[in-house]
Order: C-alpha cells, then sequence, then structure tokens
C-alpha cells in the first residue's frame, strides 16, 4: 500500500537521503559515552535536520532555516561552556597571535578595522559576521580584559531592537523602511557580540 | 453554581471518606467514619493560620488559592459540557499545584513530595491517550458531544473498554492510599501538604474533595454517558469502591518502578489507540 | 524484575541521551518506511530562478520600491508585503550592477529578498529567534563570568 | 475546522503567523501567566537543616546573583510558554518549544554544583537533539500540505503524513524531559521553588498544547 500510487518524486529522494544521514547520526549518538563527541554528533545530526528544512524548496525555506541554523548554534555555545564548567577545564591561557614585529604594531587594528567597517556597509546577517570576525581578530591579537557587562548590554540593546522593528513592522507597515533598518542594524549588533563573546572565551594572554 | 460546587466539595470529602472506610474493613480495621475527611476540613479552617519564616510566602499562599480555582474551573467545564482537553489540561496541571505545595514550603520532604509528583508525570500520558482514542470515535471532545454520541451509540465504555481502563489507571494514581501514590508515602511524612496547616491544609482538602467528584463525574459522563443525577453518584461510590479494593490490595510500588509501570502502560496506550487509528 | 532494571536505567540521566537517540533512530526508520511522501505544489512563497539575472537567486522582479507579487498565507495581514523585496541599497544595488556572482551577498544587506520574508511576514519567528540566542548567550556569559569571578 | 479546544475567541494577526486564543490555549496561557507572575513576585524559601543531635541549625546560603539570574531565566522560560500556547504556526510553535528547552537548561545550569552542571549539560544535550525531529515534523508539514498555519491545516484538506506527527511528539518529548529527571538532581535541593516550578510548568504546558496540535492538524 506504500509503493503504489504515491510516485518517487525529488521531495522524497532527498529525504530518503537526509533521514538516512540522521539515522546514521543518531546510532551513533546511542552507542556513544563521551560527553564531548555526542555534542559533536549532534551538531552532526542538526546538520540532517537542516536538509529537511531546505527540501521545502521554496524562499519559505530559507526563513526557517535561519531560525533554525540559529538555535542550533545557540544551543551548541551554552552547551559548550556549560561542558568546561562541569569537567572542572581551568581558563587555559592561549597564547595570542603571535603576528606582532614590534611591540605596538597596528597591523592587528587596521585589519580588524577594516572588517569590522566592511561589516558595517553590508550589514544584516553576513555584515554582523564579518563585523565580529574583526573583533575576534583583534581580541586574539591584543590583551583584553572581558568586559562582559558591555557586551551584555549590546546584546540586550540589539534584541531590543529587533523586537521594536518587527512591532514597526506589524503596526505600521507605512514605516517599513525604518523597520528594516533597525532590524538590519539589531541583527549586525547581535552577530556582532555572539563572536565577541567567542573570541573572549576563546582565551586571554596571560 | 454555588451550591453545586458546595456539595461537589462535601460529596468529594464523603467520597475520599468511604474510601478509608473501605479500606479499613479489608485489613480488618474498624476505621474512621466516613465524614472524617469533611470533619479534617471544617478542624482545619479554625485553626490557627501564618506562613512559615522559611517559606517562599507569595507562592506558598498562591498555590492554594490556585488549587481550588483550577478545580472549580474544572466543575464548570464538566457541568457546562466543555472540551475533555480543558478538563485534562487543568488535571495535568494539578501537579504543578502539588509540586508548588511541596516546594514552595522549604520542608525537604515537602520537597520530595514535589519532585516524585512531577516525575511521575508519565501517569498522565494514557489520559491523552484515551482522549485520542475518544476523539478517533466521536469526532469531538466537547462532553456535552460525547454524552449525545453514547446515547446513540451506546456507553464508550464497550466500545473502547482499553482505553476507559487507561483512565481508570489514572484515577487509581490520584488515589491516596494507592499503589502509584508516591507522592504521600508514609516516608516522605505527609508529602507535599507536609507544611501546609491551617487554612491553607483546610483549602487542601476542598481541592481534594472536589478533585475526587470531578474526576468521578468525568469517567462516569465519558464512558457511561448522561445519568440523571442520583444514578451518577451512586455509580460514582461504586467505581470508588473498587478503587478502594485496589488500593487496599496492592503494595505501594517504589518510585521509579511506579514511573515505569506508568510509563509501560502509556506505552501500551499509544500502540492501541495507533490500531485503532489505522483501523478507522 | 524486568520493571526495575528498566526503571534502573531510565533513573539515570546519564542514560538520557542514548534512550533519546534511540527513539529518534526508529523514528528515522519509521519515516524512511511511510516515504515516499506527495509534494504539495500549491506552495507560499515559490522560488523561481531567473536566469541571467545579477540577484539570482533571489530575483523577485520589480523595480525598487515598487511592490512585487509575493505568494503569502493571509495577504490581508501584511500590506506593506513586497516592498522590502524590490528595495535594494544603493550599494547592493551597485553591487548588482557589477557582478553575476553576488546574489547571496545581496541578501546581507537590508532589501534583500530573504528579508522580506524574515522580517515581514513571518516576523513573529525571527523575534523567537533572537530571543534563543539572547538566552543562550546569557547562560553562557553567565557560567563563564562565574569561573572568571572565582 | 474540527473544535479540539473549543472556538477561538479573537485572533491576533503577525502577518503569516496568526494567534489565535481558544478556551484551551487561552486556560493554558493563563496559568502560565499566573506563574509567571509568582515567579516575578515571590521570593525563594530559605532552607534550613536542623544539625543532628541538638537545636542548632543551618541555613543555606545561594548568591544573590544565582537568584537573579534563575529568576530571569524562568520568566523568559514563562514568556516562551505562554507564545508556545497561543501561537497558530507549526513552526512558530517549535520555536518557541525550543525556546522553553533552552531555558529549563538554563534554570538547571545556574546551580552550583558539579552533579546539577551534568544534569543541566545531559538535558542540554537532549535538548538539542530535539529540535531535529521538531524542526524536520514542521519542515515536512510545510512541504507536504504548502502551508504552517494550523488554522489552515484544521481544514483537513490535505493528509499531514503520520510520520510528521510523531516527529513533533517526539521533538516535544525531547525538548521537555528535564523535570521529569530532576529527583536525581540537586537542583530540587537549592533554594529557589518558583524558579523550579517554572521548569515543569513549562514542560506540562508544552506537552497539552502539542496534544491539541496533534488532534487538530
Amino acid at each position: 500500500m506504500i509503493w503504489d500510487g504515491a510516485i518517487w518524486n525529488e521531495y522524497s529522494v532527498g529525504l530518503a537521503v537526509a533521514f538516512t544521514c540522521a539515522l546514521i547520526g543518531f546510532a551513533a549518538l546511542t552507542i556513544e559515552r563521551d560527553d564531548l563527541h555526542k555534542l559533536l554528533l549532534i551538531d552532526l545530526v542538526e546538520t540532517a535536520s537542516l536538509a529537511v528544512i531546505a527540501l521545502v524548496g521554496t524562499d519559505l525555506a530559507e526563513a526557517l532555516i535561519l531560525p533554525g541554523l540559529v538555535v542550533g548554534i545557540a544551543e551548541l555555545l551554552a552547551l559548550s561552556q556549560i561542558y568546561l564548567t562541569k569537567e572542572g577545564y581551568q581558563h587555559n591561557p592561549v597564547k595570542r597571535l603571535n603576528i606582532e614585529v614590534m611591540m605596538i604594531s597596528p597591523a592587528p587594528v587596521i585589519i580588524s578595522t577594516i572588517l569590522v567597517v566592511y561589516g558595517i556597509i553590508l550589514s544584516g546577517f553576513t555584515g554582523g559576521g564579518i563585523a565580529g570576525l574583526g573583533i575576534v581578530f583583534f581580541l586574539m591579537s591584543r590583551s583584553f580584559t572581558g568586559d562582559f557587562h558591555v557586551l551584555e548590554i549590546a546584546s540586550g540593546v540589539s534584541w531590543a531592537l529587533w523586537v521594536a522593528s518587527f512591532f514597526v513592522f506589524m503596526f505600521f507597515p507605512e514605516w517599513w523602511y525604518l523597520a528594516l533598518m533597525g532590524s538590519a542594524i539589531g541583527i549586525l549588533l547581535k552577530v556582532i557580540t555572539k563572536m565577541s563573546l567567542v573570541g573572549a572565551m576563546w582565551g586571554e594572554p596571560e | 453554581m454555588i451550591a453545586q460546587l458546595l456539595f461537589a466539595v462535601f460529596f468529594g470529602l464523603l467520597l475520599l471518606g468511604i474510601h478509608r472506610k473501605v479500606i479499613a474493613r479489608i485489613q480488618r480495621r474498624p476505621g474512621p467514619p466516613v465524614w472524617q475527611e469533611i470533619l479534617h476540613m471544617l478542624k482545619f479552617s479554625f485553626k490557627t493560620t501564618w506562613v512559615p519564616k522559611t517559606a517562599s510566602a507569595i507562592l506558598f499562599v498562591g498555590v492554594v488559592l490556585v488549587a481550588i480555582g483550577i478545580w472549580t474551573a474544572a466543575l464548570f467545564v464538566v457541568l457546562s459540557g466543555g472540551s475533555l482537553l480543558i478538563l485534562f489540561a487543568i488535571y495535568m496541571l494539578h501537579k504543578i499545584v502539588e509540586h508548588g505545595f511541596g516546594l514552595s514550603s522549604g520542608s525537604p520532604y515537602g520537597k520530595f513530595g514535589g519532585v516524585r509528583s512531577v516525575i511521575s508525570a508519565a501517569s498522565e500520558i494514557p489520559l491523552f491517550v484515551s482522549v485520542a482514542a475518544i476523539a478517533i470515535f466521536t469526532h469531538s471532545l466537547l462532553i456535552s458531544d460525547i454524552i449525545a454520541y453514547q446515547a446513540l451509540n451506546g456507553p464508550l465504555l464497550f466500545t473502547i473498554p482499553l482505553a476507559a481502563v487507561a483512565m481508570y489507571v489514572v484515577l487509581l494514581s490520584k488515589m491516596p492510599f494507592g499503589p502509584f501514590s508516591i507522592v504521600e508515602s508514609k516516608e516522605l511524612v505527609s508529602g507535599y501538604k507536609t507544611e501546609h496547616f491551617g487554612l491553607w491544609r483546610a483549602g487542601l482538602e476542598v481541592c481534594n474533595g472536589l478533585k475526587t467528584y470531578v474526576l468521578l463525574l468525568t469517567f462516569i459522563l465519558v464512558f457511561i454517558g448522561g445519568l440523571p443525577i442520583w444514578l451518577i453518584l451512586i455509580v460514582m461510590v461504586l467505581i470508588l469502591v473498587t478503587l478502594s479494593f485496589v488500593c487496599a490490595l496492592s503494595p505501594m510500588l517504589s518510585p521509579y518502578d511506579s514511573v515505569t509501570v506508568q510509563t509501560l502502560i502509556a506505552g501500551i496506550m499509544v500502540a492501541y489507540v495507533a490500531l485503532l487509528g489505522v483501523m478507522s | 524484575m524486568i520493571i526495575q532494571k528498566i526503571s534502573r536505567v531510565l533513573s539515570n540521566f546519564d542514560n538520557i541521551l542514548p534512550v533519546f537517540a534511540a527513539a529518534c533512530a526508529v523514528m528515522s526508520v519509521i519515516t524512511l518506511l511511510f516515504l515516499p511522501f506527495v509534494y504539495s505544489e500549491d506552495q507560499l512563497y515559490p522560488k523561481k530562478i531567473v536566469a541571467g539575472s545579477t540577484l539570482n537567486p533571489y530575483d523577485r522582479g520589480g523595480p525598487p520600491f515598487v511592490q512585487a507579487e509575493i505568494v503569502s498565507q493571509y495577504p490581508e495581514n501584511s500590506p506593506s508585503a513586497g516592498f522590502v523585496t524590490a528595495y535594494l541599497t544603493p550599494f547592493s544595488l551597485f553591487l548588482s550592477k557589477q557582478t553575476l556572482y553576488m546574489g547571496t551577498t545581496i541578501v546581507a544587506h537590508p532589501g534583500g529578498i530573504l528579508d522580506e520574508i524574515l522580517y515581514n511576514t513571518r516576523g513573529l519567528d525571527t523575534v523567537v529567534e533572537p530571543s534563543i540566542l539572547f538566552v543562550a548567550f546569557a547562560i553562557a556569559a553567565y557560567i563563564f563570568r562565574r569561573e572568571e569571578h572565582r | 475546522m474540527n473544535e479540539i479546544g473549543g472556538t477561538p475567541l479573537f485572533f491576533l494577526e503577525f502577518g503569516d503567523i496568526v494567534v489565535y486564543f481558544t478556551p484551551f490555549t487561552l486556560t493554558l496561557f493563563i496559568l502560565a501567566l499566573i506563574f509567571t507572575v509568582f515567579v516575578l513576585v515571590s521570593r525563594p524559601e530559605r532552607q534550613i537543616d536542623i544539625a543532628f543531635g541538638g537545636d542548632a541549625f543551618y541555613d543555606k546560603v545561594i548568591s544573590l546573583s544565582e537568584l537573579r539570574f534563575r529568576r530571569f531565566m524562568s520568566i523568559a522560560c514563562g514568556l516562551a510558554c505562554m507564545g508556545a500556547m497561543v501561537t497558530g504556526d507549526v513552526f512558530d510553535f517549535t520555536l518557541f518549544v525550543s525556546l522553553v528547552g533552552i531555558c529549563n537548561v538554563g534554570i538547571v545550569a545556574a546551580v552550583k554544583s558539579r552533579h546539577v552542571q551534568n544534569a543541566a549539560y545531559q538535558y542540554g544535550l537532549v535538548a538539542l537533539a530535539g529540535t531535529v525531529p521538531l524542526f524536520s515534523a514542521a519542515a515536512m508539514v510545510a512541504a507536504t500540505t504548502g502551508t504552517l498555519s494550523m488554522l489552515e491545516l484544521a481544514k483537513n484538506a490535505v493528509e499531514i503524513p503520520l510520520a510528521a506527527r510523531a516527529l513533533l511528539v517526539l521533538g516535544v518529548m525531547g525538548e521537555g524531559m528535564a523535570p521529569f529527571y530532576a529527583a536525581k538532581a540537586e537542583m530540587f535541593r537549592a533554594p529557589g521553588a518558583p524558579y523550579v516550578i517554572m521548569c515543569s510548568l513549562s514542560s506540562l504546558l508544552i506537552f497539552l498544547r502539542v496534544a491539541e496540535v496533534i488532534l487538530l492538524l
């Protein structure tokens, strides 16, 4: 009864492939005992779910992939921090990127400034990623005494900005341009702060 | 409405009294008088009342009000023939109330009673399964529609006996002294209600009476159908006596075993309803 | 007794991931058995590839600031749908004129196609999504900072 | 539409995502609201252990910052719950559910004990794994029916694959897993009753809601 009637269209073939991948991933998860490997495997399985979303094959799929991806990344971020704490790993001082020829070299500053400025021009998600990369680069090559209050406030502001622009979109559609720019800046800030947090957690010079 | 509410409270407490009496007689004890639970409720109403110093005051008091509120709402839903799903939502949220009672006091005994209440949430899954089974046949979850369906096609008890059994198990898990009543087993003093005394305890007793009344009433309305009120009360007592027999004759399971047994029942029910769904 | 054995396994939270993963694996197999599914051709926000467009694969046609056609679920709820789609910032316009292969970059700008759905018709999704990110960020930052202060 | 949770009382439109209140979802919404208010206004209880062999007692002290953080997480959890209760869109529902999942992990993770951290990590892994069936289910609904709106799906125009429904339930089970293993964790011994209650309340609420969603589709 399963086989007759329905045709094996592209969508079903795609689903078959994606769920086979998920199956392999989950099978590995059932036997894996090491906590860190579990985390990595789950990240792998997540990719299969993104594939299932992508199979919708419309613009809607793209709108759904972004939240799906973000949820995965966000939970990964939180979980890896919990992992570090629970295993009692000390904050290992990582040697900073040793690319400076002289003690006070402006090179990293210039590179990261270029990245940040370019990111701001791009704006949106990609822009945030690039600008954040600039800050990560800067943090890794400079000494940084993590001032998380600033990052948290920036993250909160970006979140509030996004929600505010959403409401503008919904209730004052004639001001859509303002809302669009607001949310673009919001997402930019959001991605930048996340990247900087990653950079700051990465390691502090001793 | 008020009269019905009062009647439900007192009759529910009377049912609990009968429960204790029957268990006592099975165990060859004289047992307390059947109106003992009503006396309890009245006694607690006039006792000194305050809030323990260690408690989280607002939650400690608020949860009593929530408990009475949700079961009053439940009675209203049943009497007005509302959605079965709302009723069962309230029923499941009763877990949170028990949890709140236990945790807000700061006493370790209350706390563990509350925790046990939450881990046994699997006991509620059969409820949804029986809801799904009912929905397959009646295509509606409004209690009034279910009663109308049964008036036409005979009691659901005979159509889907296993769903009725599932709901019976759920009733059983809510009865005191039963095999699943791990929330108030004796090693936890009085379980989640250890620290609630005075007026708060009276509120809890009111809630218990209402709960027993509403659950038995729902069971009858959903699986047997609309009966005249005097017959409903008699059937209620009959069902209660069978429950008391089960409670008196079975030992209490250890907490995790109780959860496992309930989960297994839930699994069987899911398979049963999946089968029903495929067949229909 | 078998029940006691089962409860011993289930009561240990180190075992919940294997148990859950096993359930997921079984479910994947069941899904595979239920294949094939019928793909509904009547989709929301359909995508068409306009060959030769610099905005490929995100071209929806329409000059800037003119409403483009969008198939949404409840068009009456989003009267401004399609405006954002048709809009390109001066910089994105410049990029799109220079090269054929910058389509995906343009999406990242305010005014990209993706933004239309993200910001407008499915805005609530994207409100929840930064909230998830915000909460996860707060957890990580809180735990990290507490370790720092010790 | 078939009336599982009663007739919708009113709608709130956010573009394609329509939030609607039936008697059922409204009941759940109000309960989530009541408990969120409790979290907001009530102070955590204090725990006292009597020292063995005397009348002296120990008072458990938990840092203010931890309590503040857990309160923040519980409020976020309450808001996420309210969203999940009333949203009328399948994908939006899955997103709210994953927000509930991560908040639950947050409430647990803040407790400063190695054992609890371990538990939080395991719950977190399950929550993360739960997003796979959850999002897959939503995507399969979208692909096979061409819509995500529950109001449209309730019209039963196109049959949704049974597998998609089962995946949805499995995903919600993964996200709401944490409280059911809570007895093992020390988290319940740490003060903060209102916050822990939010953890189990949210799980029960999303279970209730997914039951409605499944019956509705």
